[in-house]
């Protein structure tokens, strides 16, 4: 069975204007519904296989970010929704904005719009399924999972 | 609606807050602006009603500023946000996030340029 | 006989040897070797008396009136005396009046009777049967664990606890002089010798809770003594109207009375106020938790394992007479509510060895209501209750106890990581709670047997006192039983001071309960099944049927397979270690996250005590009127309607 | 105050139509205003660069050596700035949203052929006018400083 | 003979079990798509999600944990087992309290506040509806004498008659024990509420999927459950008990989808109530009728 | 520390949407102090002011918030618009009136929707989304965006609504009316949500005031106050009552936001009768140099909007008071003593705009 068949989504505002973060929503919602494609919004890192990121990512917002990256079984994808979470929108210039959710952790694919759509979010789904099943299959030729930690890997600290 | 815009100095503002509160007024925003001669001013805006009354004065920085959280008790948030975001100190705040307020990449972004390359 | 005798002698014979030897390394060893040489005697006794037959369904009566019982009368009466002068002394000492009243009004119509030849005579004074077997089982066995137990906890107890006096001199020849009274007290048939072991115990219970000589500590052990010493007035109640008005002198002549015979509602309704002061039963349950201030064998020892017991165990010789009768409802009554209100109120505590105590209170309860009912089934239940509460509740108080001793606290919420910082205690504790009230255990099969008894016996409000009650057990055994396994990540062991001879002790009973959960089939049919033909005429069918039973048997051994299966399926997994969710805050590591303040600071995690709900504050006293009020009134109907 | 207010809707719900779009199984319906993606008219644009300088995110990158107009779509906040102000009416807005994409690319236009005719014909035209100037310029100076001399 | 008969049963039981579990679940997920409006998602998807899980990396917290997990799943199937076979009802509810107390520990080892905080409030739901089980138990025990599910299959007439109370009271709890609103305290299948996931906050990837094959054999012997009250001698009364299932999931769904969450103290009081009048009535009801009978 | 537990509440969590932090100190289920934490969306947005002139900083202002993104936006444009004495034409008075509203319904229907998910009531918060949706299609068809409008600007709007457009509008209306109806009953009306609502955060008309509260937060106490009575747009033309609700609690709270979607569908359609026609768009010269506070209210309450300028191309400051910022004091005392269940009743309570407040 494919992997793509239940994907399902963590969200993160990291520093978004609330605009993406309710289009998000409201795809979850009667209109779009994109449980029609086996989405489940679960609230928990641990259960989820896309992370759904809005905002350009302030400084502290960062490491939370990571963390929940981190915290993610793979294999998993990462979405950046809106055009702030993709380089930093209108915001970018701002003196506590990294600008894209990219400069933290590893996107995997981008959604653009200001607000995004929820059209676009179910499209952007749709290519992140795609993704995980690839990802699973590299999973299974690889003798370790560590597939994608990039550099969100926290490190336990020793005390 | 009126609106009525106070200079004060910077000693008198316990004084005049306590004269405000004892008007019936609430608060409403507490603001800094740098000014361009150097320093900053901090405005303080009051509403009863519709009503609206500001205070202001203007400071160089250098002293602590005087909490009015004991008098206006949500003012914790106006001046812990002044303090994270212009670096200016505040006195005897209720409740005092020591710079955790905004954890921001530039410390005190809004002051003064000249200051932060000291 | 001579076993008996010479058991009984030489436990007495330790008790006052431990008090003579000082150095304390040479009493530690004569304790140790004392109390092995008590536990072999013990049972060998067990089955010598087996070999002559007790199990056929025979009774072993001792001491028919002789030279012997008549001197013997002469030594209990000084006893007697002895015991109000020392209760008188302390009482003027420490400015209690009332229980010199109590402990007259207890002790001198007993010696009017004596002296006066008003009781009745030509009695056997000691008999031995199947229930008095098992309770030697009980007492010497766990008594004697738990005396080696003392050693090595006094020792440290002293460490940790500058401020009291070291007297454990005084502290082990008072377990001992208390396990002789209590092997008198099961032993005794005769109501007058078995009242005098019976205040005895009474009053050693009240000088072990007073032992730290702290301010709580004596209001606790005079709270004790004067709850104890009116439950001895009933028993003084019972004595004289049985001797008086039915000629009466023996517990046996009293069962063969039957509960049909007039009148015998009001010695049942007197001993069984006895009996509930005694078991700490509401409304007299405030005793047992303030006798938790005393060190952790006494606790042990005397507040959940025998002492207490005693109560119970009078309960079950009676119990036939209960059947149909007023006194049946007031002890079924009283052991329901008690059951139900007592594992309310242990909801609400942290401290452990309270925590203990009012589940102590809580199944003393259940196994009075047992008791109450006055059919064979139910009694059967409550043997088998007392059996493994006796062995599951030494061995929890012991353990708590070592804790203590190791880190300093017996709050439950401290022991949050047990199985990292200190496993092996960790598993004994585990094993102590599942014995308390997890299937396949054996407190749940015993409580199974009562639901069925109480089903059959159509007693509705039994039947819902235990099923709510058995729920909110859960609550809070399984709450602790959680802290116990937090994994917390690199934290420190807790070094292991605990004497091996403390370990020893703990795995011995360990061992037990897990003997006890396999054997409890061959238990019931060998050693419980003749008590109730003995007492009731009657054998009683199946209990729980032999699938049952495989089935049992066959979750314990996959519970004992569990760890080793794990293992097997753990092995050779590739997985990731990440930390623990805290919204995504962590702050490295997950016992602490990223504050408000942008701070760290340590997370921590306790359980629920409601304390709104089911503290003491709000349940204990209404509980306590209600029970009172329950209590005398039914005590006033059954003998106003006796009259 | 009543108690289950809402099984009435439930169940209705249960037995009619979903409220959910066919989407993406069948195409999204947008509105005629509907704000997707910019589209630039390279028949029609001048590269005058007045739409890089207002775009707020700096989407829009106007190359006037190479001729090109090129936006990046994942920069790009559909406000509509640059449509308003541009002199030329070249952009318009399209009605479909840019596709997401696992990169963040850059779209380049080049001029259309014709516009580069028209821009280069307009560069000419340009350059002869100034040159024409340049020598009108010259001519008057020419002739000034004959008068100048003249005189 | 006998023996083979429950051997069959256990085995029939062990496939056939999961996949009933999520065949429920995808009538759940649909059914309560349409009641929002959606359109939802497929029938098969719980499946898909379980097989998922199954492929997913495996995250720890720490490996005790991992054993507690495997605790519970076994000793879920066991209690099936136990049932399946004709055995002890009773037992069957003291061996489900054994494998969630296994759950419970699991949750309490990953030592993180959410998952803690939900072991709390599962041992509240546990303490919540246990008097309520142990009354279904003893009402079939009223009704037919035997507690054991082999002799309740062949009563005369089914056990609803004589206990709807008992039933009634059952159901309720069903929504706790299938961690439906409005007691879905300590977790549910969605996340969006103050515990996030609670319970299971700190599983992930296979032991997830683990868990979740727990819960569906769990939810299959509670289904199973509410359908012996309809079973009796009469071959016919096990279609009335499919049915009969399939309904109240039906009104376990809309009680789903009508209800918000309530408090635990809501919870605990509600269901206790709902315990002592339906249950104790009907069992005090069931005495009486007894104690004239004889 | 006996029996109390620390635990962090947020930034990550499936009841908050967007990130806040909540030290919460847990006795059972007692929360017996909270102390929040924002920061976690601050983007210095305000500085922006340096980068981008004083037309530009429209569409800073309206990516404020997406939720309020018209609001934001024509705040500014006020504030700007007095600084410069521009006379904005009256159409496009209406017109900002008309968006104003709508904003306001999607806003409380939105809000309505997350309250019913925080507590777990599902196919409410599902059913509140999908009437929503309607207006998003309004918002769509006039503007081009579902959630920032990129309509208004200094001096006026962008683009003009067609009548007809206007008339459309009143027949969505009437439907969203008609299908708000189950939705307003389930929340006013249902014992099990009431169980949930009422008695829960309860603030007292003198504690609202004392602590600085705005918007409904405040009319839910039974205060009598909305910034829109102060008359800018064209709410002087229009006749509305202020919903106040004396309950105190969150069922007041809820009561008010509820009733006024029903008196925004009023407001709408008294404006789209008078609306009149004409330019939406007057010629804006020169720079801005002055100072000036704005304050309208928002869904949320009263929001400010201060800037000064020196008559450059560039303003000096641009200050965004905005409601939320101003109920979190509240909220913090309204936490403390509370259960874990109802914190995100709590956190609800104030509609939370974390993104404006943090800007
Ligand atoms: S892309 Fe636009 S709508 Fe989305 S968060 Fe950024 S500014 Fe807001
Ligand atoms: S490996 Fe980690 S979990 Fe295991 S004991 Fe060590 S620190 Fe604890
Ligand atoms: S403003 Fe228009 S004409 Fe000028 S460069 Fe841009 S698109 Fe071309
Ligand atoms: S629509 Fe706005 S953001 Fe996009 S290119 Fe044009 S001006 Fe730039
Ligand atoms: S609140 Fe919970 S149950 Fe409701 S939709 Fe959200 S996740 Fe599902
Ligand atoms: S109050 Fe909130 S919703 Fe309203 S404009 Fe401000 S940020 Fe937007
Ligand atoms: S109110 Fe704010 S935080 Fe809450 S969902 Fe809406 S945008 Fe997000
Ligand atoms: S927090 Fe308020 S002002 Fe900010 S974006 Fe949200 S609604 Fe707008």
């Amino acid at each position: 069975m494919k992997m793509s068949k239940s994907p399902w989504l963590l969200h993160y505002d990291a520093s978004s204007c609330n605009g993406c973060d309710i289009e998000v929503l409201a795809s979850t919602t009667p209109r779009y519904d994109v449980e029609r494609f086996g989405v489940i919004n679960t609230g928990n890192p641990k259960h989820a296989d896309i992370l759904v990121v809005t905002g350009g990512v302030n400084n502290q917002t960062k490491m939370v970010l990571k963390q929940l990256y981190s915290q993610m079984p793979d294999p998993k994808v990462v979405i950046a929704a809106g055009i702030c979470a993709c380089d930093g929108g209108i915001f970018k210039e701002c003196y506590n904005v990294n600008g894209g959710i990219d400069t933290v952790i590893p996107v995997d694919i981008y959604v653009p719009g200001c607000a995004v759509r929820p059209e676009a979010l179910i499209d952007g789904v749709v290519k992140a399924v795609k993704l995980l099943d690839e990802k699973r299959e590299a999973m299974k030729n690889h003798a370790s999972c560590e597939v994608h930690y990039g550099n969100a890997s926290v490190k336990e600290v020793k005390k | 609606m009126e609106s009525i815009l106070k200079e004060i100095s910077e000693e008198t503002l316990l004084n005049e807050a306590q004269a405000i509160r004892a008007e019936g007024y609430r608060l409403i925003q507490i603001c800094a602006t740098t000014v361009k001669e150097g320093g900053y001013e901090i405005l303080y805006s009051f509403g009863k009603g519709y009503d609206e009354m500001s205070i202001r004065f203007r400071t160089d920085g250098k002293k602590p500023v005087q909490s009015i959280s004991h008098i206006f008790s949500p003012a914790w948030l106006y001046e812990n946000e002044i303090h994270d975001l212009f670096g200016l100190e505040v006195c005897d705040m209720v409740l005092d996030f020591r710079g955790g307020l905004y954890r921001t990449s530039v410390k005190a972004p809004f002051a003064h340029k000249e200051e932060e390359a000291k | 006989m001579q076993i008996l005798l010479f058991l009984f002698f030489f436990t007495l014979g330790m008790s006052v040897l431990t008090a003579l030897i000082k150095g304390e390394k040479i009493r530690g060893c004569v304790v140790i070797v004392g109390s092995i040489v008590m536990m072999v005697l013990d049972v060998l006794f067990c089955i010598w008396a087996y070999r002559n037959g007790v199990g056929d369904n025979k009774i072993l009566t001792f001491l028919p009136v002789s030279e012997i019982t008549e001197k013997c009368t002469y030594v209990f009466m000084a006893g007697e005396l002895f015991l109000f002068a020392l209760i008188s002394v302390l009482s003027v000492k420490y400015g209690k009046y009332h229980c010199i009243l109590l402990s007259a009004a207890g002790t001198i119509p007993v010696l009017w009777l004596d002296t006066t030849h008003k009781a009745v005579e030509n009695l056997p004074m000691l008999k031995v049967d199947d229930l008095t077997l098992l309770m030697f089982m009980v007492v010497g066995i766990v008594g004697g664990l738990i005396s080696i137990y003392a050693v090595g906890y006094l020792h440290d107890y002293h460490i940790h606890h500058k401020d009291v006096e070291n007297r454990s001199q005084y502290f082990q020849a008072l377990l001992f002089l208390f396990l002789t009274a209590m092997y008198g007290l099961i032993t005794s048939d005769a109501l007058s010798w078995m009242f005098f072991f019976w205040e005895i115990t009474s009053t050693v219970s009240f000088l072990l809770i007073g032992y730290t000589k702290k301010s709580e500590a004596v209001t606790n052990s005079f709270r004790a003594l004067w709850m104890n010493l009116l439950g001895g007035c009933g028993f003084m109640v019972a004595i004289l109207y049985c001797a008086l008005s039915m000629n009466i002198g023996s517990l046996t002549e009293l069962v063969e009375a039957g509960p049909a015979r007039a009148g015998i509602v009001i010695p049942v309704v007197f001993l069984s106020l006895a009996a509930i002061t005694k078991s700490a039963q509401m409304p007299f349950s405030r005793w047992l938790l303030g006798a938790m201030v005393a060190p952790t064998p006494s606790s042990a020892l005397l507040h959940s394992a025998t002492m207490v017991k005693a109560g119970v165990y009078l309960l079950i010789r009676i119990s036939p007479l209960f059947a149909g009768n007023l006194g049946g409802v007031m002890i079924t009554t009283i052991g329901g509510f008690t059951f139900f209100a007592a594992s309310l109120l242990a909801i609400s505590q942290s401290d452990g060895k309270k925590v203990l105590a009012y589940s102590t209170i809580s199944n003393l309860g259940l196994i009075t209501a047992c008791a109450g009912v006055g059919q064979p089934a139910a009694t059967w239940a409550a043997i088998m209750l007392l059996l493994f509460h006796a062995v599951s509740k030494s061995l929890m108080f012991l353990a708590v106890g070592a804790v203590e001793n190791a880190t300093g606290s017996r709050d439950v919420e401290d022991m949050h990581g047990m199985i990292v910082k200190f496993p092996k205690m960790a598993y004994v504790m585990t094993v102590g709670i599942c014995g308390m009230f997890l299937a396949p255990f054996g407190m749940l099969v015993a409580k199974w047997a009562a639901l069925k008894a109480y089903i059959d016996s159509n007693n509705v409000m039994l039947v819902m006192f235990l099923v709510f009650g058995s729920a909110t057990t859960m609550f809070y055994w399984g709450k602790w039983l959680g802290k116990l396994y937090a994994v917390l990540h690199q934290s420190e062991r807790h070094r292991d001071v605990v004497h091996k001879s403390e370990w020893r002790v703990m795995y011995c009973l360990t061992a037990l309960i897990v003997l006890l959960c396999a054997l409890f089939p061959m238990i019931g049919t060998v050693c419980v099944q003749p008590v109730l033909s003995q007492s009731f005429g009657q054998t009683v069918g199946t209990i729980i049927s032999d699938n049952d039973i495989r089935v049992m048997l066959m979750m314990l051994v996959m519970i004992g397979l569990m760890p080793v299966l794990a293992a097997f399926l753990i092995r050779n997994r590739k997985e990731k270690m990440t930390m623990a969710y805290m919204a995504g805050v962590n702050a490295g590591d997950d016992r602490h996250f990223i504050d408000s303040l942008g701070g760290i600071r340590p997370s921590y995690l306790s359980n629920w005590y409601m304390e709104e709900w089911f503290g003491e504050k709000r349940i204990l006293n209404p509980s306590l009127y209600l029970s009172a009020t329950a209590v005398t009134v039914m005590m006033i109907v059954a003998v106003g309607g006796a009259l | 105050m009543s108690a289950l207010n809402y099984t009435g809707r439930a169940l209705k719900n249960l037995f009619s139509k979903p409220a959910t779009t066919k989407y993406p199984f069948e195409p999204a319906d947008f509105k005629e205003r509907t704000r997707g993606h910019v589209e630039n008219d390279m028949d029609k644009c001048i590269l005058c660069g007045l739409c890089q300088m207002k775009c707020p995110t700096g989407a829009i990158t106007v190359d006037k050596k190479e001729q090109t107009w090129t936006i990046r779509p994942f920069s790009c906040i559909q406000c509509r700035c640059c449509v308003d102000g541009c002199p030329k009416k070249s952009l318009s807005m399209g009605r479909k949203y840019q596709e997401p994409g696992e990169e963040k690319i850059a779209k380049t236009f080049d001029l259309s052929d014709s516009q580069k005719e028209v821009l280069a014909a307009q560069a000419k035209a340009a350059a002869e006018r100034a040159a024409a100037a340049k020598a009108a310029m010259e001519a008057k100076k020419k002739a000034e400083a004959e008068a100048a001399a003249k005189a | 003979m006998r023996m083979t008969v429950v051997l069959v049963s256990i085995l029939i039981y062990l496939v056939a079990a999961p996949l009933i579990g999520l065949a429920f679940e995808g009538y759940d997920r649909v059914v309560s798509a349409r009641m929002q409006n959606r359109k939802g998602p497929s029938f098969f998807q719980p499946l898909y999600d379980l097989l998922k899980l199954f492929q997913k990396q495996s995250i720890v917290v720490n490996r005790v944990q991992t054993a507690l997990v495997v605790g519970f799943v076994i000793f879920t199937i066991f209690t099936g087992c136990i049932f399946y076979a004709g055995g002890d009802i009773l037992l069957v509810f003291f061996a489900h309290s054994l494998a969630d107390m296994f759950l419970i520990l699991a949750a309490y080892s990953a030592n993180s506040p959410y998952s803690s905080l939900g072991a709390q409030r599962e041992f509240m739901q546990t303490m919540a509806y246990e008097p309520m089980t142990l009354l279904t138990a003893i009402g079939f025990y009223m009704t037919c004498g035997s507690f054991n599910v082999s002799d309740i299959i062949q009563q005369e007439t089914p056990a609803i008659v004589r206990a709807p109370g008992i039933f009634l009271g059952f159901c309720f709890t069903l929504l706790i024990i299938f961690r439906k609103s409005p007691f879905d305290l300590a977790t549910s299948h969605h996340a969006h509420q103050e515990m996030v996931k609670g319970l299971t906050q700190d599983l992930a990837g296979n032991i997830y999927g683990l868990q979740e094959l727990g819960e569906l054999y769990a939810s299959v012997q509670m289904l199973s459950i509410a359908g012996l009250f309809f079973i009796c001698k009469n071959p016919l009364s096990y279609v009335a008990a499919v049915i009969a299932v399939i309904v109240i999931y039906f009104f376990v769904l809309l009680a789903d989808n009508i209800f918000p969450r309530v408090k635990w103290e809501v919870m605990l009081s509600s269901t206790w109530i709902v315990t002592f009048v339906l249950g104790g009535g009907n069992f005090l009801i069931l005495t009486m009728l007894n104690i004239a009978g004889k | 520390m006996g029996n109390r537990s620390v635990v962090p509440f947020g930034p990550q969590h499936p009841v908050l949407p967007e990130p806040i932090h909540l030290d919460l100190v847990l006795e059972d289920e007692k929360v017996v102090d909270a102390i929040p934490s924002i920061g976690f969306i601050h983007r210095g947005l305000e500085k922006l002011v340096d980068k981008k002139d004083f037309n530009e900083m429209v569409y800073v202002a309206e990516r404020i918030c997406g939720i309020c993104s018209f609001g934001h936006g024509f705040g500014y444009c006020d504030a700007v618009e007095h600084i410069m004495n521009i006379e904005v034409p009256k159409r496009a008075d209406y017109l900002r009136t008309i968006f104003f509203e709508l904003s306001r319904m999607h806003s409380h229907i939105l809000w309505l929707g997350l309250m019913a998910d925080a507590f777990g009531f599902e196919s409410l918060f599902m059913d509140s989304w999908r009437v929503r949706e309607k207006i998003l299609d309004m918002f769509e068809a006039a503007t081009g965006g579902r959630v920032i409008f990129s309509i208004v600007k200094i001096g006026g709007m962008r683009r003009d609504v067609p009548n007809e457009m206007l008339r459309d509008f009143l027949k969505s209306l009437d439907d969203i009316e008609r299908d708000l109806e189950v939705i307003i009953r389930t929340f006013l009306n249902d014992r099990a949500v009431k169980g949930r609502l009422c008695g829960v955060g309860v603030l007292t008309p003198e504690q609202v005031e004392e602590l600085g509260c705005c918007g409904p937060y405040l009319r839910g106490s039974g205060v009598r106050r909305d910034t829109r009575k102060l008359g800018y747009a064209a709410y002087d033309d229009i006749e509305f009552d202020i919903v106040t609700s004396d309950d105190c609690d969150t069922y007041g709270r809820t009561y008010v936001r509820a009733m006024e979607v029903l008196q925004s569908i009023s407001i709408i359609r008294q404006a789209i009768e008078k609306i009149p026609d004409g330019p939406v768009d007057t010629l804006v010269k020169g720079f801005p140099n002055g100072e000036y506070m704005t304050r309208i209210e928002q869904p949320r309450g009263e929001a400010c909007f201060y800037v000064k300028a020196s008559g450059k191309k560039f303003i000096d400051r641009l200050r965004v008071r905005t409601p939320t910022f101003a109920n979190i004091p509240a909220l913090t005392q309204t936490l403390r003593g509370c259960e874990l269940a109802d914190v995100p009743i709590l956190v609800l309570a104030i509609d939370p705009c974390i993104s404006c407040t943090e800007r």
